[in-house]
């Protein structure tokens, strides 16, 4: 087993992979930009090294400086967790060139199905259904313009390097063309260094429906079941789940063959992601793989039992698969909610800053999945993903239930966050009854929001009476008690304590 | 202590007076001269807990950019200004809004990456004006009327903050 | 189902029953005594009102004050909690007389078990094995003594009214007797309000191995397995774990008989705790009942997916048990430790105080069951338990590690904690190979204190560093950044922040 | 700025001077002479996380009742005294300990139930002298040394506070 990783990301995927070494006796080497020296993953870290400024095409997408880093600590293996490198088949080339074992699967696999047009070829040889569409990217507008058209309107942009709904536009009709091609192009050359993108047909109302692969070096791969991740924003997942509600037993097993045999036919080891858009007569489709760690692995985690963290480490190792797909026991329902640094209230615009309070949940069938920290400050350099809150329950309801509990109890102080926008996903009857689709959450956002819930009578009461507290306790600079090893307990406590009235209930 | 608060919600705003009194050794909570069954704490730098006749409350609190209060109490959000005995009086009515004219400002920190319009230009309500990255997403800011771009005081490629003018409609 | 519950506890189990009942749409009522308005509990409850001053005999204990609030806020149950009232049929005949519903089991089912000597004598009826001794209380000392001499001694004097090892002393001979009598019998004046004391042969180096039933009032009533409870200090449990390492599917199945065979017996309705001693030949003895939610309760949970509360609270609703004991199927291992606030390092002395710093651990398998927050001050006034950790693993080996993970995670300042002990507990080879028994513990801490790891180089000089930045942060009265809305960066970050000497790795 | 910082652990206590320097722009460390690579910061109200030489370490930090500074990391512990320019002469050095007679503190707060000696009696190291109770444990405090009780100023029924002067044994 390997003796010290390097964890090539941040936030609360570089904590994730951070926890997974230290539970199986692995050292670990956390990476930093200028802005993310107090951030939690080089808090935990038994090694953190700097690696620039905060632009990730300076810091985090440099892959010189990682293997810098991995040399100067001695790592013997490294984890690009998602996002940034994670498919960038450049890293395990530059890993291989220093002697460091990459987490994940060969660039040779990555270039033959990471790009959504080297996928769908190879998807095609592998006789799983795909999308009607071009594969290739195009370079010209007018071209892909012209294609358009033959096509038929709607249609979707997609970049070729894409991931994440970046570098992606539907485009409804010929005249919002030119603006979308733009923006999709600029898009994609930030986030991925790639401007080209290709055109597809677009699927109205479809499912995101995924399947979980794993695959090792001794040619054993398996599916371990989907992942329902239709409720998008901007083609941005928000909420995944798992099982589907819609997903059939022989259905499922359909599309693990698919996605085994794509994987196989791509020479595919360690783990990976084949994403299906599935239609209103639940046909198939095949839409792209992700060849990394999903940000939603948790779901497939908290039903399966599994630790994939664990697994990839395992099987870079060359370990075998511990198991057969027939001894994975699916138990429960797990849904996962990604808290963002966003303002649902004004367009979603993110909202990074100094995160001043924040009371966490926890107890019986909760789990998170974090990267944040009160008094921490969330950079505006990055994905605003602060945390991700993962429930399980025996059934779909408890589990909504028990993320609606965690939800109310889920607070955070001066930064923005989308947690009411779950608060009306989780108490909408379409979604209750599991009739979603990839616009369903669109849709949803564009109706009219519904009446907010009456505040509780005393609601402007209570909050009249925490103003006047909270002024007179910090309106004169006075240092609350819980901050500071030195004073005493807040002015309040000493001489403002409110009591009741009467002491008898 | 006698506070003057201003309570504004989606509803709307409205003053209040809150009195923090002692009433036969017991401390007691007077809203517009109505007396309370209220007991508050604060339990960490940045909440209180109200209890007010045996409802818990918990409200979150944190000072806005713009110097007022900032509530949260679960899904329900206000913002207060607080008047304390103190600076009753020669307190400062909050800054003047341009009458008609409207300040275009950046709702994140981030940076301009693409001017759509430029000074001088008619604009709808609604019209893309400007695009600011942060956190890797492209946010088109929209006018919120229509008229006239009176000012473009933002640059393409440059970084701004929160609350900063990027533009002034007309 | 109920419409309102009143939750007669504190701390974490009123947080775990209070979360319960969110997740079941079921309102909240809380009590506090004067110095727990600010504890977690209140604040998370819907409602809560005073029922008195500190002292648990003039709040948490008066049957009066809590019916006084159920009438008052509309109650339609009560829950218990643990410890308290919760194995006094005082309460349920109140409940009664209100027309409040007792959750938990009739007062009648307490009595005829409740004590471990009414237990004791249904268990011979019930023909469950029993440890020899006297099962009636008695009055005078030198009787007790007499008694005592006659058994030969080690002998074990126990609380009538016990529990949790409180009123409970190991007599090893004749001379400590006298102290020891007098001791227990204080304690369990303190704890319970009843001094009165029994006499029981006492088993060297058994295992204490607990069944949890669930009995419904349709006459259903079902064993969820064991728990492995051997860990212990002065009698009480400090680690648990399910499954037990030594308990065979076959005396799984004997034991639980058993332990069902008793609860019908006692026409137990609810859920209920049969305590057994099982000795080097794998032979078991009948301990007592606890006719109440267990501290340990998670630990069943996390392996049979079941919410052990929420059933609780159906079964007393007059729901069926929703299950065979055939359909639960245990998965994995699950372990609990319970976070004292208590000084491992000096006598595990008490150590209440105020909470300065919290960092509680997160991530894939871990549950966290808390009553404490950063800023609270712990009171002196009651169960030094703060929170319970619990982690799930598809092994053994897994939940050990994610559990030692978690502890190095978790990090409380102001207080001190037994954070340390399970450190110590949890790398013990006898531990490892599940080699224990319920004076393991005792044994463990009476050897000399193997020496501490050497400090990773370089920590001396952290730590003196730390002390500069702190002190220079601190020392002036200077508000640090994370706590005011107010202020900007530390002083540190301002003016002072320490950069690294060379900047490329 | 320069800290004369006295750290006891363990092993015992030593000395130490610590300059927080600026080097040509560059912040550093100097310890006890030793220029190091180092970068700390101060992450939250009582936890300052220092990364030395790559290697990356979290200390909690908080005043304990004498005054001095507690450090945990990790499972290990420090205290220490920090002495900083300002305060650097004429500084107290410590409370003087009464040589030979041992004080008897109250290791936490609580309600003395109990005494088991008293004023005059002899004493064994290790016996019981009284039994505080805290958080429903009965917590028999016992003698340091063996010699005489020469003062006992616990009375049963009181209530102490942590570091209170239960008794003397001389």
């Amino acid at each position: 087993m390997f003796k010290k990783i390097l964890i090539a990301n941040r936030g609360e995927i570089a904590v994730r992979v951070l926890r997974a070494c230290r539970e199986l006796g692995i050292q670990t080497v956390a990476v930093y930009s200028e802005v993310d020296r107090a951030s939690l993953h080089v808090r935990l870290a038994a090694e953190a090294y700097p690696i620039g400024p905060a632009a990730s095409r300076d810091s985090y997408l440099r892959i010189d400086k990682l293997m810098d880093v991995a040399k100067k600590s001695g790592c013997d293996a490294l984890h690009p967790g998602y996002g940034f490198l994670a498919e960038n088949p450049a890293l395990p080339r530059a890993c291989a060139d220093s002697g460091v074992t990459f987490i994940g699967p060969s660039a040779e696999a990555m270039e033959a199905m990471g790009s959504k047009t080297a996928g769908k070829q190879l998807a095609r040889r592998a006789e799983v259904p795909t999308v009607p569409g071009t594969s290739e990217p195009i370079e010209k507008p007018e071209e892909a313009q012209e294609l358009a058209r033959s096509m038929d309107y709607p249609i979707v942009l997609k970049a070729i390097a894409g991931g994440g709904g970046k570098g992606m536009r539907v485009v409804p009709n010929d005249t919002a063309f030119a603006s979308a091609w733009r923006d999709a192009a600029s898009e994609a050359l930030n986030a991925f260094g790639d401007p080209r993108v290709f055109v597809e047909k677009y699927l109205p109302a479809p499912r995101h429906i995924e399947i979980q692969i794993f695959a090792d070096s001794h040619g054993r791969c398996v599916s371990l079941g989907e992942r329902e991740c239709s409720i998008q924003r901007r083609h941005q997942k928000v909420v995944e789940e798992a099982p589907s509600t819609v997903i059939t037993p022989d259905l499922r097993r359909k599309m693990g063959e698919a996605a085994v045999r794509l994987a196989r036919a791509g020479g595919y080891v360690n783990a990976g992601t084949v994403e299906f858009l599935v239609d209103a007569d639940l046909n198939f489709y095949f839409l792209e793989v992700n060849t990394r760690l999903q940000v939603e692995h948790p779901v497939t985690e908290q039903v399966t039992g599994l630790d994939l963290v664990k697994l990839q480490i395992a099987i870079a190792a060359g370990h075998r698969l511990p198991f057969a797909w027939e001894s994975i026991t699916p138990r429960g329902h797990a849904m996962e909610v990604r808290l963002y640094a966003e303002d649902p209230d004004n367009n979603f615009f993110p909202s990074p800053g100094k995160i001043l309070a924040r009371h966490a949940p926890t107890g019986p069938g909760i789990r998170l999945d974090e990267g944040v920290y009160e008094g921490w400050t969330v950079p505006m350099d990055y994905d605003p993903l602060l945390s991700k809150l993962i429930a399980w329950g025996n059934s779909r309801e408890e589990t909504i239930s028990r993320l609606r509990r965690a939800l109310n109890e889920y607070s955070i102080t001066g930064i923005r966050t989308n947690v009411g926008l779950f608060r009306r996903i989780l108490s909408d009857q379409e979604f209750l009854r599991g009739e979603i689709h990839t616009n369903w959450l669109d849709e949803l956002l564009a109706r009219p929001r519904p009446p907010a819930p009456e505040p509780h009578p005393g609601t402007e009461e209570a909050a009249l009476i925490a103003a006047a507290v909270w002024h007179s306790a910090n309106a004169n600079g006075h240092v609350p008690a819980s901050t500071d090893a030195n004073v005493g307990p807040s002015r309040w406590k000493m001489d403002g304590r409110l009591r009741q009235m009467d002491h008898m209930p | 202590m006698k506070f003057e608060i201003e309570l504004s919600s989606a509803e709307g705003k409205k003053k209040h007076i809150v009195e923090l009194a002692q009433i036969n050794g017991m401390h007691s909570v007077i809203i517009d001269g109505r007396l309370l069954d209220a007991d508050a704490i604060q339990v960490s730098p940045n909440t209180v807990s109200v209890i007010l006749g045996g409802q818990s409350f918990e409200i979150n609190l944190s000072r806005s950019a713009g110097g007022k209060l900032k509530l949260q109490c679960g899904p329900h959000e206000y913002s207060a200004e607080v008047m304390d005995p103190r600076a009753w009086r020669g307190r400062n009515l909050g800054a003047l809004e341009v009458a008609g004219r409207q300040e275009i400002l950046a709702p994140m920190p981030g940076k301009v990456v693409r001017l759509l319009v430029a000074a001088g230009d008619a604009v709808e309500s609604g019209q893309g004006l400007l695009v600011v990255e942060a956190m890797k997403m492209q946010n088109e800011i929209r006018s919120p009327k229509s008229g006239k771009v009176e000012r473009l005081l933002a640059k393409e490629g440059q970084n701004v903050n929160a609350g900063e003018v990027l533009a002034w409609v007309d």
